[in-house]
């Protein structure tokens, strides 16, 4: 029983070593398996393509800070793509001081990089796509929006008043808001679902950290939300949807990364049925 | 192999790195980096009030549009800057008790109908394999949590069963937070492969 | 007491003001067209008075064909507004934004299978839409709200009268005693962590309730007992509970004070001194109550690589399911404010507690009675009129 | 007395009452009312962040006062902090301010402001690095404290490895219809025992509600006289 000795002595620098050799190898050599999509994932995805009308409003809840970005930024560039692919115009929106900056910088990749690859029908900042200023008060926002979206609040993030910016043209409360998609990994998605979709029947998807995403699930169900992405895999999933459209060349952060993702999980397996082997072979022995 | 140039990546890389060295071993680099972030997100989220909040609630409505009705709700607001003076401390608990007892009472009946929501989703028009699953799980699972009586001959039967369904949905939970945090590091690891070092495309 | 009343009068008052919505004034059909039966407008009730019902109800489907077209005039100016081409399957239509002031009339035309009007029109009278006083779709909610508020006013009074009510003892409350028990028979000290959140969260006071008893425990027979603390506040609640505990196990002179300390507010700086804790003053028991985030991980793993017994106990659902693999008892969720009911018997939580299970029940029983139903009516074909009335009077209960 | 505490458990019964009142009255009065009610929530909590601006504040400057050891650390904190918000509130949150375009001219208004670049090239970096550290930990934890110790927790186990392997693309390659099953697992089990928490926890925070509004709950108030 030396090897189960020598398992237990290993210190745990090793197994992070471990960790971070599986997870960069595949970036370097990658594989690429197949993906099969989900059914939460492919019903936004058919909301946004079929029922958007042309100039109609997305707006997107940036609810979200830097320690859960890596999942869910990928999923609002898609979105935002997707919406500039369909002439959909986009409104960001955010409960949190964090949440601007990653608005913000959600709009300049998407604007910089769209306008690259297709300078034919380029997007404008305050024509197609804005940051709506943070404005605490948290619940009491989500419900004056439902009353009047300009008064709620006066300027988007960067001090031009909403009045004359020609994508705010027609938006008074939610009905003028055809679809709305929550990003956030805390428990924000309950508030927005609670008065936004609760007291004003907007239109709701969420977006969520593969965390709470398990959590989620009986939102579908009680027909409050009507899809749902979980983690960088749904990221993946709706980056995959968009490309099989249209030649979506942006660089796709979720798919790129989905191969370590599989190695990972793979490790992780192991590492809990070896740790289990151990345990029950100790056990076996002090039973003894 | 093209190293990026850019000041500011290298910057939030080494700021990356520093805070990597906690793995090895807490030291001061980590120490540095965490309180470096704790001092940037509060001073950003002053800033950020400053120009989206104070600017365009207060100064604007006040100065230029003269709707005095403001006036009001600034005040009460303004009492919050009584918590710097021990002994007008107190008087910072008016704005709270107003920001607290409004924001309840808008979440009440809210909050009702959420629930109720979530209880009609439990009766299904028609009866399958799934609609059992969900009504038996619901209920089983309630009753776990339900403090009013023993746990013992048939209730404790029907809670064992609550407590499987609710082990079954940490299962869920716990997958789907494994390949979260993993979401996290390869993130952080494309930045530092990508970015910094341009190993890879 | 005196708001319960309140409560129960004020919305007595405005149910009786008034009951099923406003009356509609209904207005007489002129009619020319001979298939449609009858064609009224009427104020749609429960609304802030922008919004008018129109209704038509057709003789028989099959003679109409293609579409009919609905027109709106305002009093003030006679221009008619076409509103929308409606096909046969609707027979109503709700308009709304409307103006209080104004009082609008409707008029409708059939279209040929080309879509030109036919001759003939009907119109109603002008009605002016009316903003009413109350809800009415919304009684039962009221009623609920009320039923809770009064359920929880009355459990916390009769708990505060000295009454006892019963709540089951929570097991992992028992295995909280064993653990104890272990560690003092070894001499080893105790690790007591209460949570990385302030005094506003509920899980950090049920945390505080529960040290208590432990302390108190831990102070007859002499067992060191460790509380490293993330919040300052926390730390001298923590502190004052020890103490009172200590002095009420006879023994005031063993209470150490730098044995409840603060430790340091960073999240991660605080799971891994917690760490270097179990690891140098080796307890035999590690108690982890209260609210945890994402650093429960590191202190659950350090403290199983010393071999400690340790028991859990949080709300965030997030966190529980790392406990329940790391630790050898978890108290999960709600069960934590159940336990700190049972120890503290503190009126405030036991009321609640108690009104909390009660309508708890009484979801349980509506969604029993629910299932029995429907699964009578399935064995019996699913179309029995009697057994579907009362699945809808079930489902019309909690209808939002 | 009265002011201190009987006053504020008025105001908070008083709106609290009023705002459930206002949910069942569609009378456009009772809308303006609702309508005014907001905007005095959204400027007085303009003013709460000062709250949490102001503890932390005082947490480091009494940590710097009595030279409690790592006080170092605190001035970096309002260090840090004090040149932030100074490069926030005068470069401009999102677009450089007029201010600095007058006195930098390199700024133009479609450059990103200084506030953005400690945002994107500091803040995010380290907040992000934080969190993945979590990856780390879990593997270790994977390894040596995630054990079968009881039915319960082999359960949770088993779930587990289903659900990490079928939510993989390589799960899909293993086997043909994984996600299905997972997919499943979410649906039914998982989803009806969520919901059987997540009704404990609603009439939990309904129940603290009602306790704030009539008056029993004080502990909002903070602690003290």
């Amino acid at each position: 029983m030396k090897f189960v000795n020598f398992i237990n002595k290993l210190d745990k620098r090793w197994i992070y070593l471990l960790i971070a050799l599986v997870v960069i190898i595949p970036f370097v050599f990658p594989v690429g398996c197949p993906m099969k999509i989900t059914p939460p994932v492919q019903s936004i995805y058919n909301y946004i393509e079929d029922s958007i009308p042309e100039n109609g409003v997305l707006l997107l809840g940036v609810d979200y800070d830097p320690s859960t970005m890596a999942e869910l930024h990928p999923m609002a560039k898609a979105l935002t793509y997707h919406a500039f692919y369909n002439n959909v115009r986009v409104l960001f929106v955010t409960m949190f001081p964090q949440g601007s900056g990653m608005g913000q910088d959600i709009i300049n990749r998407t604007l910089e990089h769209w306008n690259s690859i297709n300078p034919d029908m380029p997007k404008e900042l305050g024509k197609d796509i804005t940051l709506l200023a943070y404005v605490p008060g948290f619940s009491a926002v989500i419900l004056k929006m439902g009353e009047n979206i300009p008064a709620t609040f006066n300027e988007d993030a960067y001090g031009n008043k909403l009045d004359n910016l020609s994508v705010m043209e027609g938006i008074k409360t939610y009905d003028d808001i055809d679809y709305m998609v929550e990003f956030s990994g805390s428990s924000v998605v309950l508030s927005w679902l609670i008065y936004a979709n609760g007291r004003y029947n907007l239109k709701m998807g969420i977006g969520t950290t593969a965390v709470s995403a398990a959590e989620y699930y009986n939102y579908l169900q009680s027909g409050q939300a009507n899809g749902l992405l979980g983690g960088l895999k749904g990221a993946a999933e709706y980056e995959k949807l968009l490309t099989d459209k249209h030649d979506f060349s942006g660089r796709n952060d979720a798919s790129v990364g989905m191969d370590a993702q599989s190695a990972a999980h793979i490790l992780f397996i192991l590492l809990i049925i070896l740790g289990n082997i151990t345990f029950f072979i100790k056990k076996h022995q002090e039973g003894k | 192999m093209a190293i990026s140039t850019n000041i500011w990546i290298w910057i939030a890389a080494l700021l990356t790195l520093a805070i990597y060295s906690f793995l090895y071993k807490d030291n001061p680099f980590y120490k540095f980096a965490e309180y470096l972030l704790v001092g940037i997100s509060i001073g950003y989220g002053v800033s950020i009030y400053w120009h989206n909040t104070i600017i365009t609630k207060v100064y604007n409505p006040l100065v230029h549009e003269k709707d005095f009705l403001v006036i009001i709700p600034l005040i009460l607001g303004l009492l919050m800057f009584s918590r710097f003076f021990k002994s007008y401390s107190h008087l910072s608990r008016m704005p709270i008790a107003f920001i607290v007892g409004a924001g309840t009472g808008l979440s009440i009946p809210s909050s009702f109908e959420f629930l109720f929501k979530q209880v009609q989703g439990t009766m299904p028009a028609s009866l399958d394999v799934g609609n059992l699953i969900i009504i038996v799980g619901v209920i089983t699972t309630l009753v776990y949590f339900f403090f009013s009586m023993e746990h013992k001959g048939f209730v404790g039967k029907v809670s064992r069963i609550g407590i499987t369904f609710i082990m079954i949905a940490f299962g869920a939970a716990f997958g789907y937070t494994i390949m979260a945090r993993i979401s996290l590091l390869i993130g952080r690891i494309q930045f530092l492969l990508s970015d910094w070092l341009g190993i890879i495309k | 007491m005196k708001i319960t009343f309140f409560l129960i009068f004020m919305s007595v008052f405005l149910f009786a003001q008034d009951n099923q919505g406003s009356v509609p004034t209904d207005s007489t059909v002129i009619s020319e067209l001979s298939f449609i039966e009858s064609f009224i407008v009427s104020d749609m009730g429960s609304d802030d008075g922008t919004a008018l019902r129109v209704k038509w109800i057709f003789a028989d489907h099959t003679k109409i064909k293609n579409h009919i077209r609905l027109y709106r005039e305002i009093e003030s100016d006679t221009a008619r507004e076409l509103l929308c081409d409606i096909t046969t399957s609707t027979n109503e239509y709700i308009d709304k934004n409307l103006c209080r002031e104004e009082s609008y009339r409707y008029s409708l035309v059939t279209l040929d299978s080309v879509g030109a009007e036919m001759p003939g029109i009907i119109s109603t009278d002008y009605i002016k839409p009316k903003a009413n006083y109350f809800k009415t779709n919304k009684i039962i909610l009221l009623l609920m709200i009320l039923i809770y508020t009064s359920v929880i006013v009355i459990l916390v009074e009769t708990v505060k009268k000295g009454k006892v009510l019963f709540v089951r003892k929570i097991s992992g409350l028992d295995t909280l005693d064993e653990a104890v028990g272990r560690a003092t028979e070894m001499g080893r000290p105790v690790l007591y962590v209460p949570g990385s959140s302030t005094m506003s969260d509920i899980a950090t006071i049920a945390s505080l309730n529960i040290l208590g008893p432990v302390a108190k425990k831990i102070a007859e027979y002499d067992t060191r007992l460790i509380v490293p603390n993330r919040d300052p506040i926390v730390m001298t609640v923590a502190k004052e509970v020890v103490k009172e505990s200590y002095s009420e196990a006879g023994r005031p002179d063993a209470y150490t004070d730098n044995d409840v300390f603060f430790l340091t507010d960073s999240q991660f700086g605080y799971a891994a001194a917690i760490s270097g804790i179990m690891t140098r003053e080796k307890p035999a028991t590690n108690l982890l109550l209260g609210m945890f985030w994402a650093e429960s991980l590191i202190i659950a793993e350090a403290g199983n690589t010393t071999g400690a017994i340790q028991i859990a106990g949080t709300d965030a659902v997030t966190q529980l399911p790392f406990f329940i693999t790391s630790c050898d008892y978890t108290i999960i969720g709600e069960e934590l404010y159940a336990a700190s009911a049972y120890l503290s018997r503190e009126p405030l939580l036991m009321g609640t507690l108690k009104a909390q299970d009660y309508f708890k029940g009484m979801i349980i029983f509506f969604i029993c009675i629910y299932l029995i139903f429907l699964i009578i009516s399935t064995i019996f074909g699913g179309d029995v009129s009697f057994l579907n009335k009362i699945l809808e009077i079930i489902k019309f209960i909690f209808k939002s | 007395m009265f002011i201190r505490r009987t006053l504020p458990l008025l105001i908070a019964g008083f709106f609290g009452i009023a705002m459930i009142i206002q949910f069942f009255i569609p009378h456009p009065a009772s809308r303006t009312f609702y309508n005014m009610v907001l905007d005095w929530i959204i400027i007085v909590s303009a003013f709460t962040y000062l709250m949490a601006v102001q503890s932390t504040v005082e947490l480091h400057t009494t940590k710097i006062k009595r030279r409690v050891d790592g006080w170092q650390y605190s001035l970096i904190v309002l260090i840090s902090l004090g040149i932030t918000a100074f490069i926030g509130i005068l470069g401009g949150a999102f677009t450089p301010s007029t201010f600095l375009m007058k006195l930098i001219p390199a700024f133009k208004p479609s450059s990103t402001s200084p506030l953005m670049y400690t945002y994107l090239y500091m803040q995010v970096p380290m907040q992000s690095t934080i969190f993945s550290l979590l990856a780390f930990y879990m593997a270790s934890a994977a390894f040596r404290s995630f054990k079968a110790r009881s039915f319960d927790a082999t359960m949770l186990l088993l779930t587990a490895a289903i659900v990490t392997i079928g939510r993989v693309p390589l799960g899909e390659f293993i086997y043909k219809d994984f996600p299905e099953i997972v997919e499943w697992i979410l649906k039914y089990p998982n989803m009806a025992a969520q919901r059987g928490i997540l009704i404990g926890v609603e009439l939990g925070i309904i129940a603290t509600s009602l306790k704030i509004i009539l008056g029993i709950e004080r502990k909002y108030l903070g602690g003290g006289k």
